[in-house]
């Protein structure tokens, strides 16, 4: 019995300590839940089993039920992206573009529902290594994402450009700012003729390109590289079936008639 | 049994909530540190009288002596229930909250609210 | 994972160690009393009727802080259904269907869960268990066996009033309840039943009432703040 | 005296009923209201009959059941709330609120009457948290994002404090074996303090002072008070920080927590003068002067003599009355004026009816205590309780700022000509306003006759009158300079954890102080 009860009141603070540096939140609920019942145990060890059914009941089952619902994300596929024309764009009240319709077929292919939010293009990357969101998307390059999360294999090729404008004082401080409403940042800043130094992907670079770029100067980055989704990591099934369902469109055509309807 | 008796794991316990509540962002951790403080709490109510050789009150033909004082444990199922209460309706709050900011960061919420307020 | 500045978390640390220091250093534990605090086990057994000498305490003898705990659970319940209840249009959230094995098991724990609530409940005041945690394991056992069986639409029509209107409507009678000794004279709260023998179904007065009711009212009160839940799972 | 019992157990029953019938929510409010009179009025009567003043719930052995007990300081909390209740539902006569809504209040009005009676540290505990829950949902009733996270913000802080509270519950328990304040006091080992009592009281105080707005410990309290609804306001800051005072005045008689009370009561009146003197928001500037008016009052309760607790007692009244005054007063004028801020409201003040501006005038007079009012009879007797130099002064310093913050109020305080506005809403301008006016009056049989002797001296009046000018000039010397911003980061959760943790040190170093 001391045994037992030495045992399992030295578990309780290393679980505790377990639970509140886990990452993602859903594993730390779980241990809360396992602390419950532990101290359960304890408590009917301590002679308590009035005191023992309650917790159990309440903190180690009703409570990690409450916790897990809250948090629950089977149900819905969270996609956290930055708006880009043609990949992912307000479309009136709704949201569309080619990762759009890619991402609502793969929602529907898990039985799932498609929840679309537009953040600013740090909160994408935060996010999703936060485990806020399923699959982070609009516009991402492949490679360009940091440690942290894991990326899909690209499902489009794409082109990075770098507009620059020398002889600019104020590069540095504005690309903060240019982190918050990216692509109509950049805009502004070009039609104003303000200073400038951005890599720009294919798609915000052809949005870009219809205004007058005269004094800035243009390159092509060199290498090939393309278009891809974020995801959490230790999400790696959900990598591997969503890689999956996009090799599955590619060789269909579905793809192509996509991207023919989309960036065109 | 020296050390090893429940109020000190108590404390540490209560100790551990405390850094999780201060140093953890996420308003979802933040809570289950805040319940675990609570649990803190109620694990050194019950563990005050725990005599290994005691026995449950109830009422079961065995001696009176070697029961355990029944009052805490009857304190403490009021305790439970009243951190449940508290743990739904805050969960409801930060469910408000990331419906409004799309984040449970703590800061973020923080500095959101502040601009809020000065516009 | 966005952490805090160092020196911050140094002195968080710092801190909150002191805290457990002092807090170790002056609670002067030495160990669990052996004499029982003052309180005699025989007289309270005797005085009320109830075996469970902790359902004596927390349904007869300090059954105003029940009571008030009681009113804690049903703001919660009552809160939680104002904040989650009317919040635009429902949405379809497509529920994903379960594996066979969890059905059948689900299927096969619906009823001992239930049982064992009920059992809970009514041998209360002889064995361990009460009016609440009966009425927490029912509820959850149901509604969890509810998701896994696909069925929790089930009763959606009638969970937003009517539930809620039981719910308060019970609460009203465990008031009325503890207010019925002021017709014959004695205080609120004191129990005016007779005990009846010690360790049987039958006996230790209100308390079995007061643990029925009160099941009634959790089992309700879980069913609701759970629903809510279900129907905004996934917000966080 | 079952009438203890029956005043908190009648408001409960009350609210599954409005609940259950919601048309008749807004009747039932105004009914309770005076059955609440009539049974305050039998709990005068029974007192005057020199009937016991004490009960124990359940009828159980004492130390093991609940007592409630009744004592001239409550009957002055009760009468408050009777008050507070009265003109509560007055104001909401009008708006009509969701049954909800009154739920919540008659939920609120059992809690506080329980509170002020119960004798039992665990019951304590217990109405405490349903204080806490029920004012979490009335400050995020409106659902605006700043006040949910206000709102939730007091929730996570509340909780760790009754934590606190609780640890220092089981302590107490284990060394003297009883939850009853009275047989702690008795069974209080006598000659030097256990290093356990120490412990033991500043866990508990620091529990309650969270609380009730104490500074360290809840300087983030004024926001969830400011950023609420009016009405909610008004029961925040003036009736239900005042059960964590009530709760301060039973532990202060038991435990060794006079020297950092007073401590706590010095640095919370004069930071939070700090506060109400910078902030332009009205509600706001009204919140943090409450903090300030606590201070005040826990000075008072820290002094520990018979004369100090009944005039701190008084003053606790006597500010709820005006505070509660001047919060629907100001919610009534932002609403109608249009703007949150002092100076703009000011420049509206045409379009503020006048019995608003009216009430808004007594309050303030009130406040910074104008002979004969409510403020004045209060302070005055809280000034002379003490013998103490350097307590006075700091009490001089606390009038003067009041009334340097409420004197940017200004010409908005003018009524002036005008409509006179609705009648609900006058009609709880008066509930609430009359006793500010009269307090001197209706307080006089309850005051102990030294205290009223010490009422006729003119030294009083000399003090508050200069106090009120010094003020003024004060406050023509502090427009005159550049503002700079307080630091708000301490109103932030993480640091609000950290200045609970400082502020339970600073109480255990004064009460270890105190007890060697």
């Amino acid at each position: 019995m001391t045994i037992a009860r030495g045992a399992l009141l030295v578990l309780l603070p290393v679980i505790a300590i377990l639970a509140l540096t886990r990452r993602r939140r859903l594993a730390a609920i779980i241990a809360m839940g396992l602390f419950s019942l532990i101290l359960a145990g304890v408590y009917l060890l301590a002679h308590a089993p009035d005191v023992a059914i309650t917790e159990a009941s309440i903190g180690a089952a009703l409570v990690t039920f409450v916790y897990v619902l809250a948090i629950r994300r089977t149900g819905r596929l969270v996609v956290v992206g930055t708006e880009v024309p043609g990949l992912l764009q307000r479309e009136g009240a709704r949201v569309g573009g080619l990762e759009h319709e890619i991402l609502a077929g793969f929602a529907r292919h898990l039985g799932l529902d498609l929840v679309v939010r537009l953040v600013s293009r740090e909160d994408v990357v935060a996010a999703v290594a936060q485990g806020e969101a399923d699959i982070g998307g609009g516009g991402l390059v492949a490679g360009g994402c940091g440690e942290g999360v894991l990326e899909t294999r690209g499902y489009l090729p794409t082109a990075v450009f770098r507009v620059s404008r020398a002889g600019q004082r104020d590069v540095e401080q504005r690309s903060d700012e240019l982190a918050r409403g990216y692509l109509n940042d950049v805009t502004d800043a070009v039609r104003g003729g303000k200073g400038l130094d951005v890599s720009l992907d294919l798609a915000r670079f052809v949005c870009v390109s219809r205004l007058d770029l005269s004094g800035y100067v243009v390159n092509r980055l060199p290498g090939e590289c393309d278009y891809t989704f974020i995801l959490p990591s230790g999400r790696e099934e959900m990598q591997r079936r969503l890689t999956r369902y996009l090799e599955g469109l590619r060789e269909s055509g579905e793809l192509d008639r996509a991207v023919g309807r989309h960036l065109t | 049994m020296g050390v090893l008796n429940g109020v000190t794991v108590a404390i540490i316990l209560f100790g551990i909530g405390l850094l999780g509540l201060i140093l953890r962002r996420d308003l979802v951790i933040k809570l289950l540190a805040l319940g675990l403080i609570n649990s803190s709490t109620i694990l050194c109510l019950v563990s005050l009288n725990a005599r290994p050789d005691g026995a449950p009150p109830l009422l079961q033909g065995n001696g009176l002596g070697a029961m355990v004082d029944p009052l805490p444990h009857a304190l403490v199922l009021s305790a439970i229930v009243i951190n449940f209460a508290i743990l739904a309706l805050a969960l409801v709050f930060v469910m408000l909250l990331v419906e409004r900011y799309h984040t449970t960061d703590s800061r973020r919420i923080e500095e959101e609210v502040a601009r809020e307020e000065g516009e | 994972m966005r952490r805090f500045s160092m020196p911050f978390a140094v002195w968080a640390t710092l801190f909150v160690t002191l805290f457990c220091g002092l807090v170790l250093f002056a609670f002067d534990y030495e160990g669990p009393r052996v004499d029982s605090l003052g309180l005699s086990s025989e007289s309270l057994a005797y005085d009320t009727g109830a075996a469970n000498l902790v359902s004596a305490i927390y349904l007869n003898i300090r059954l105003y802080d029940t009571l008030l705990e009681v009113l804690v659970f049903s703001v919660a319940v009552l809160g939680v259904h104002f904040y989650l209840g009317p919040r635009g249009v429902e949405e379809q959230v497509e529920g994903i269907p379960e594996s066979h094995v969890i059905r059948t098991s689900a299927g096969l724990l619906l009823p001992v869960i239930v049982v064992l609530g009920i059992h809970l409940v009514l041998f209360g005041h002889v064995s361990p268990g009460g009016g609440f945690s009966g009425g927490v394991v029912a509820a959850s056992g149901l509604l969890l066996c509810a998701v896994a069986l696909g069925a929790e639409a089930v009763g959606r029509r009638f969970h937003e009033t009517f539930l809620e209107r039981i719910e308060w409507g019970i609460l009203l009678s465990i008031l009325c309840l503890a207010c019925a000794p002021l017709a014959l004279g004695r205080l609120p709260l004191t129990d005016v039943l007779p005990q009846g023998q010690v360790g049987s179904l039958v006996s230790s007065g209100s308390i079995v009432l007061y643990n029925v009711l009160i099941g009634l009212k959790v089992f309700i009160g879980t069913w609701v703040i759970i629903h809510f839940f279900m129907r905004h799972r996934g917000e966080i | 005296m079952t009438v203890l019992a029956l005043l908190p157990l009648f408001h409960f029953a009350l609210a599954p009923v409005s609940l259950l019938q919601g048309r008749l929510a807004r009747r039932l409010s105004a009914l309770a209201v005076l059955v609440d009179a009539a049974l305050v009025g039998w709990l005068l009567a029974s007192i005057a009959g020199g009937g016991d003043l004490g009960i124990v719930m359940g009828e159980a052995a004492v130390g093991l059941g609940i007592r409630l007990v009744a004592d001239p300081l409550t009957i002055g909390f009760t009468l408050l709330t009777l008050l507070i209740e009265g003109a509560l539902v007055a104001y909401l006569w009008s708006e009509a609120p969701r049954a909800y809504f009154y739920t919540l209040l008659h939920l609120l009005f059992g809690a506080v009457f329980s509170t002020l009676f119960t004798r039992d540290l665990f019951n304590i505990f217990v109405t405490l948290e349903l204080l806490t829950l029920v004012s979490f949902l009335l400050v995020g009733y409106e659902r605006k994002a700043r006040q949910v996270w206000a709102s939730l913000k007091y929730l996570v802080l509340a909780s760790l404090g009754m934590s606190l509270y609780l640890i220092g519950v089981a302590l107490i328990y284990y060394h003297t074996g009883t939850l009853d304040l009275d047989a702690i006091a008795a069974g209080l080992p006598p000659g030097p303090v256990p290093r356990w009592v120490w412990l033991g009281s500043a866990l508990l105080l620091s529990g309650i002072a969270v609380k009730s707005g104490v500074f360290l410990f809840s300087i983030w309290l004024p926001e969830a008070h400011a950023r609420a609804h009016s009405a909610v306001s008004a029961l925040l800051s003036g009736l239900v920080i005042k059960m964590g005072v009530v709760v301060l005045i039973g532990l202060a008689a038991t435990f060794p927590v006079s020297v950092s009370l007073q401590v706590l009561g010095a640095v919370t009146g004069i930071l939070g003068l700090v506060y109400a003197i910078t902030t332009d928001d009205l509600k706001r500037m009204l919140a943090y002067s409450t903090l300030s008016q606590l201070g005040y009052v826990i000075l008072g309760v820290g002094i520990g003599t018979a004369a100090s607790l009944t005039a701190a007692g008084s003053y606790a009244v006597a500010h709820g009355l005006f505070k509660g005054l001047l919060f629907l007063a100001a919610g009534t004028a932002i609403r109608e004026g249009g703007f949150r801020d002092i100076a703009p409201l000011i420049a509206q003040r045409g379009r503020v009816s006048r019995g608003v501006r009216l009430a808004l005038l007594v309050g303030t007079l009130g406040i910074v205590g104008l002979p004969p009012l409510a403020g004045f009879a209060a302070k005055s007797l809280l000034t002379h309780a003490t013998a103490a130099l350097p307590v006075q002064g700091v009490m001089f310093l606390m009038s003067l700022g009041t009334a340097a913050a409420f004197a940017k109020l200004g010409r908005l305080l003018w009524p002036g000509k005008g409509a006179w506005g609705s009648a609900t809403a006058n009609l709880s301008f008066i509930v609430l306003g009359l006793p500010v006016l009269f307090f001197l009056p209706l307080a006089w049989p309850v005051l102990p006759r030294a205290l009223a002797a010490a009422g006729r001296s003119p030294i009083p009046y000399a003090e508050s009158l200069a106090a009120i000018v010094g003020g003024y000039l004060l406050h023509r010397w502090i427009r005159r300079r550049p503002r700079r911003a307080l630091p708000q980061r301490f109103l932030r959760l993480e640091e609000g954890v950290m200045t609970i943790l400082s502020g339970f040190f600073l109480v255990l170093i004064l009460v270890w102080l105190q007890a060697r």
